[in-house]
């Protein structure tokens, strides 16, 4: 039975992940006043990019990295709950908790670092690079926020949490919200830090040498991710759903509040997006986390 | 300044083209002195550009250097000649850090030598062989006729001056045409 | 006008007569799909690029058509070559091509690409595209206004659509008629030799 | 040299980060550059061998071709070279007309710019916002010239046909229009944090160093330099116009974006001050047929202003119907190799296009 309900599951954040890519791309069209593409854009490119020959090789190693990013994304997937009460939807969410999460979250950008250095792109390895100095800037803030909700939850269980808000954590414990809001952008790889596959400076960062089946296998992993990130940011702090309806509307705010603040700033560099990320996000977090714990007990 | 540059440089030949635009032409090797003096002593700091021009009947290729004033309100414009045989002319980058680039440009259109660049290397063109592009005796549509082919056009393209020939017999034909028959029918009216 | 007359009715019936109505139908479907989806390679070549910005902006928005830029050829499935093309930018374009992953498709944009152009006589540029690349599209004037360049764009999809367009595979097919024509004007200087295959004799897979 | 640490990569010809055609070679450690060497040639088409094998006439359909995002002062440089070669004297109603043309060319060249500014630090909806109001001023050059892009409109002599109807009243409202959008222009990309955080401080010119290698418009701007063709050397009418020269401190890519800026809103300002003053008369001096126009032997330097600085025409008649020579020194020349290959160094490649931006190189100037 489990295994149907992980098919649901990847099947459900497949389709909702490429139509919020789909919603991203008509959304930043209309603030640049255009009719902008199709919702379901995303997933033609995607289907058409499974139908492409490539025309290298690069060995197997180089193909290893979109295969270990897309086994990261989607067990991050299969270990978060969609809803805090229900049996189904819940995936394998009852053998791992937030720990085993967030490190399964890590795994797939090692794995595509490791599959790029073999590609022998230099502007991939640039991309690779600059991906894993953001992603240690911004796991600083967001492992704090998590440490602090964890600790005024008293469980590290991704369910218990989400169920025992009362009043929803992002109103409760605002600063902790904030500071893993920021994160989060960075996580989605939104301006102002899109540095990693920045266009005008590295060609499309990491993805720089795939293409065809592979790049299709990217895209996908990238749909479904984004929308693991985003349950997982709804049942930490948004106070977890309950049914279809209440995950779609609160993963959707979530993440066009991220598309709006994309489309109002430019680009930090690469330097300027850590020390951002170390100096603001951080000692909000830590402010939060010393407020937390003082009237938190 | 004209006295002086008159005196000093032995030419007549200062023209006042505009009221910010003045041309003197003089001899070959005195004209880095003169543009030194005109750095030093009026004020000219900035080398707008290096331009040659190919008068082959002459035998030479006219070289313009084109000063400004730092206020940039005055421009010079100082002109030799050199030979076109091994054309050469010294450079001038240990004072206008920009000249390599017009010296560049000129050793790639002309082959001009300018000793002292140290960057004489290809700019625009890329493994060129044939004559420098820009010397008068490069015939570009011969380079092209022998290099390239055209597009053979339309089915039913034809040669227009041909076919307005044409056309015109065409048109002058029937009008004779149609006067012999006006005529044949005003004969056969006459003979009613 | 009889002439005329009947080679359109050839062309109007032989799309009945066609073999691509007897493709596959994943085929079919993934036609379907490279039509609504065409990422043009952000290069330009000529001065046509400057019509680029506005196709892609907001005034013609080219992505309600499926159509968006893409940095890297791996990713691209169209190449514009807007207008003329210098032997320089030549080389270039071949060897970006080489890269973009099949099926890839070349819209030729201005009459530059056709005959040459205004600039016939220029020592430096080449007269017609399609004795070097194989040319999918041709897009005309001097440059393409923005809504042309659509225009040629939905007929370039109508043909992927229907799985007409297999330029690729021609120049695969023929590719040492290509290579001569471009060693004529380039000299052995041009890229490497384009085998789909190369890659199994460099110690790859 | 510690070979292990250095890698070569290209920035171009194939890249969404330059301006145009042409490709920088970058000498990097990390993401420092060490040393930058430009590489043009890619859009080379001869151009002055092709205006030599020419008549005058021939030649002006194709000078428009030699800058192409902003062609006008090409056919105004050609123009002005050829009436003072042949000592042709236009009317007041011609130059205003071509200041006119000039101004328009300006303003649409700057929004390029926007677009292009605000794409290299990733703000996207300026750049698409921007592209669309350019299309406004190519409305109107269409109505005028009938071409988008290259209008073969500024003729020697005159311009080729006169403004139609209520023109003037269209050009006002686009001019009002413009002057509401650049207010949120200025809002979202002149004073976003984000822009400011990168721009401030990169891409440093000193001014001695401006005036001794020649560098030009936006660049001595920059440095607090008030320098511009239209005030040094007024050409057409700009000394009946009333407009400033706009300056900043600083030297760096954001003080020339201040600088660009202010140019836009004294484009639109000299272009209502041409609404009110634009005189009636003749709009082609009676010139011979194309077959008989002769240059004498004779040789001149003209130069306008363009917006990215000054833009001069050498050019030499022989007496024949044909011209000698025409040299073109754009500013991008000096600017893409001296300049850029200095501003470069030390400098790290998320820095490439917008440094190149600021500076507005255009390649097809480059090389013709």
């Amino acid at each position: 039975m489990i295994i149907l309900d992980l098919a649901l599951m990847l099947i459900t954040a497949y389709f909702v992940g490429f139509i919020y890519y789909g919603l991203y791309r008509n959304i930043t069209a209309r603030f640049q006043r255009r009719i902008g593409p199709t919702i379901f854009q995303s997933f033609y490119d995607s289907i058409k990019f499974f139908g492409k020959k490539e025309a290298i090789s690069h060995g197997w190693m180089f193909y290893l990295g979109p295969i270990i990013m897309a086994t990261g994304a989607i067990m991050t997937l299969f270990f978060i709950p969609f809803f805090y009460q229900s049996e189904s939807f819940s995936g394998l969410s009852g053998y791992g908790n937030l720990f085993l999460v967030l490190y399964l979250m890590l795994l797939g950008p090692l794995g595509n670092a490791m599959g790029v250095g073999v590609g022998g792109n230099p502007f991939g390895v640039m991309g690779v690079t600059r991906g894993l100095t953001r992603l240690f800037a911004l796991e600083l803030p967001f492992y704090i926020a998590v440490v602090a909700i964890m600790s005024i939850s008293q469980s590290a269980d991704i369910a218990t949490i989400a169920g025992s808000q009362t009043t929803i954590n992002a109103f409760a414990h605002p600063l902790l919200f904030i500071a893993a809001l920021f994160s989060f952008v960075a996580m989605m790889g939104q301006s102002p830090f899109d540095v990693v596959g920045a266009p005008v400076e590295v060609y499309s960062g990491p993805a720089s040498e795939f293409s065809g089946k592979f790049l299709s296998l990217l895209m996908s992993q990238s749909a479904i991710f984004s929308f693991a990130k985003l349950v997982l940011m709804v049942n930490l702090f948004l106070g977890g759903a309950d049914g279809f309806f209440e995950l779609l509307w609160k993963t959707f705010v979530l993440f066009l509040f991220v598309i709006a603040f994309g489309a109002i700033y430019g680009r930090f560099k690469t330097p300027q997006s850590v020390d951002f990320l170390i100096k603001v996000p951080t000692v909000i977090a830590i402010v939060g986390l010393i407020f937390a714990t003082a009237w938190g007990n | 300044m004209f006295a002086t540059i008159k005196n000093r440089f032995a030419t007549t030949d200062i023209e006042v083209k505009r009221e910010d635009l003045y041309k003197v032409v003089v001899q070959r090797d005195a004209i880095f002195e003169l543009i030194f003096m005109l750095r030093e002593q009026y004020d000219y700091q900035t080398l707008n550009a290096i331009t040659c021009c190919d008068w082959i009947e002459e035998e030479h290729f006219a070289i313009t250097y084109i000063l400004t004033t730092s206020d940039r309100k005055q421009s010079f414009m100082v002109q030799t000649m050199i030979g076109r045989e091994d054309a050469q002319i010294d450079s001038l980058t240990h004072t206008f850090e920009q000249a390599e680039i017009m010296e560049r440009d000129l050793h790639e259109m002309y082959g001009i030598d300018f000793p002292g660049n140290q960057n004489l290397v290809e700019l625009s063109l890329e493994n060129w062989v044939h004559t420098p592009p820009l010397r008068r005796e490069f015939d570009t549509l011969e380079f092209v006729n022998n290099n390239l082919s055209f597009r053979e056009g339309r089915d039913g393209n034809m040669d227009v001056k041909k076919e307005m020939k044409r056309l015109r017999a065409l048109k002058k034909a029937q009008k004779a045409a149609a006067k012999k028959a006006k005529e044949e029918a005003s004969e056969v009216s006459d003979g009613n | 006008m009889d002439e005329g007359f009947l080679k359109e009715q050839q062309v109007m019936e032989s799309d009945l007569n066609s073999e691509t109505s007897h493709k596959s139908s994943v085929d079919f479907l993934m036609d379907w799909f490279r039509r609504r989806s065409i990422f043009v390679l952000a290069y330009g070549t000529g001065c046509g690029a400057i019509e680029m910005p506005p196709t892609f902006t907001s005034r013609y928005d080219a992505e309600r058509l499926g159509i968006r830029g893409a940095a890297t050829p791996r990713q691209a499935d169209v190449i514009i070559v807007s207008g003329y093309c210098s032997y320089k930018t030549l080389r270039r374009i071949i060897r970006t091509y080489e890269q973009m992953a099949n099926p890839k498709y070349i819209l030729a944009l201005g009459s530059c690409t056709v005959n040459g152009g205004m600039y016939w006589d220029s020592y430096n540029t080449i007269k017609r595209l399609e004795d070097y690349l194989p040319v999918d599209m041709y897009v005309n004037g001097c440059m393409p206004r923005p809504e042309s360049i659509l225009e040629g764009f939905m007929a370039l999809q109508k043909e992927i659509g229907d799985g007409k367009i297999s330029s690729w595979q021609k120049y695969e097919d023929n590719y040492a008629f290509y290579r001569k024509n471009q060693e004529a004007v380039l000299g052995q200087t041009v890229a490497p030799a384009y085998d789909a295959d190369w890659y199994l004799y460099d110690g790859g897979l | 040299m510690e070979t292990n640490k250095h890698i070569t990569i290209f920035h171009g010809p194939q890249h969404p980060g330059i301006t145009g055609n042409m490709s920088v070679e970058l000498d990097l450690i990390g993401e420092t550059i060490q040393k930058a060497t430009t590489h043009v040639g890619y859009l080379h088409r001869g151009f002055e061998k092709l205006v030599e094998r020419r008549t005058v006439i021939q030649a002006f359909t194709i000078v428009c071709r030699i800058c192409v995002p902003e062609p006008d002062p090409n056919e105004a440089n050609f123009a002005m070279a050829v009436e003072e070669l042949a000592g042709i004297e236009v009317s007041e109603r011609v130059k205003y007309i071509r200041v006119m043309v000039l101004e328009l060319s300006r303003l649409a060249s700057q929004c390029m710019w926007l677009a292009g500014q605000s794409g290299s630090i990733g703000l996207y909806a300026v750049g698409q916002w921007a592209i669309a109001d350019r299309d406004l001023i190519l409305d109107l050059f269409e109505e005028l010239t009938g071409g988008r892009v290259y209008h073969m409109y500024i003729y020697p002599g005159g311009v080729r046909r006169d403004l139609p109807d209520g023109f003037l009243r269209r050009l006002e409202k686009v001019l009002n229009h413009f002057k509401k959008r650049l207010k949120e222009y200025d809002n979202i990309f002149i004073n976003n944090a984000s822009f400011k955080s990168r721009a401030i401080g990169v891409g440093i010119v000193s001014p001695e160093e401006c005036i001794k290698n020649g560098y030009v418009g936006q660049v001595l701007r920059g440095c607090g330099i008030e320098a511009d063709v239209r005030k040094d050397a007024p050409y057409l009418v700009y000394d009946q116009l009333d407009f400033e020269v706009p300056t900043a401190q600083g030297g760096d890519v954001y003080a020339r974006a201040l600088v660009r800026r202010a140019e836009m809103d004294q484009s639109i300002h000299i272009l209502e001050q041409v609404i009110d003053k634009m005189p009636e008369g003749e709009i082609m001096v009676k010139m011979p047929t194309h077959r008989k126009f002769k240059l004498p032997k004779n040789d001149t330097w003209v130069k306008v202003e363009s917006s990215r600085g000054e833009f001069a025409y050498y050019m030499a008649g022989d007496g024949s119907e044909k011209i000698r020579r025409m040299q073109v020194r754009g500013p991008s020349l000096v600017h893409a190799f001296t300049l850029l290959e200095d501003l470069l160094v030390g400098a790290e490649l998320s820095d490439v296009a917008l440094i190149m931006n600021s500076l507005g190189i255009c390649p097809p100037e480059i090389e013709r």
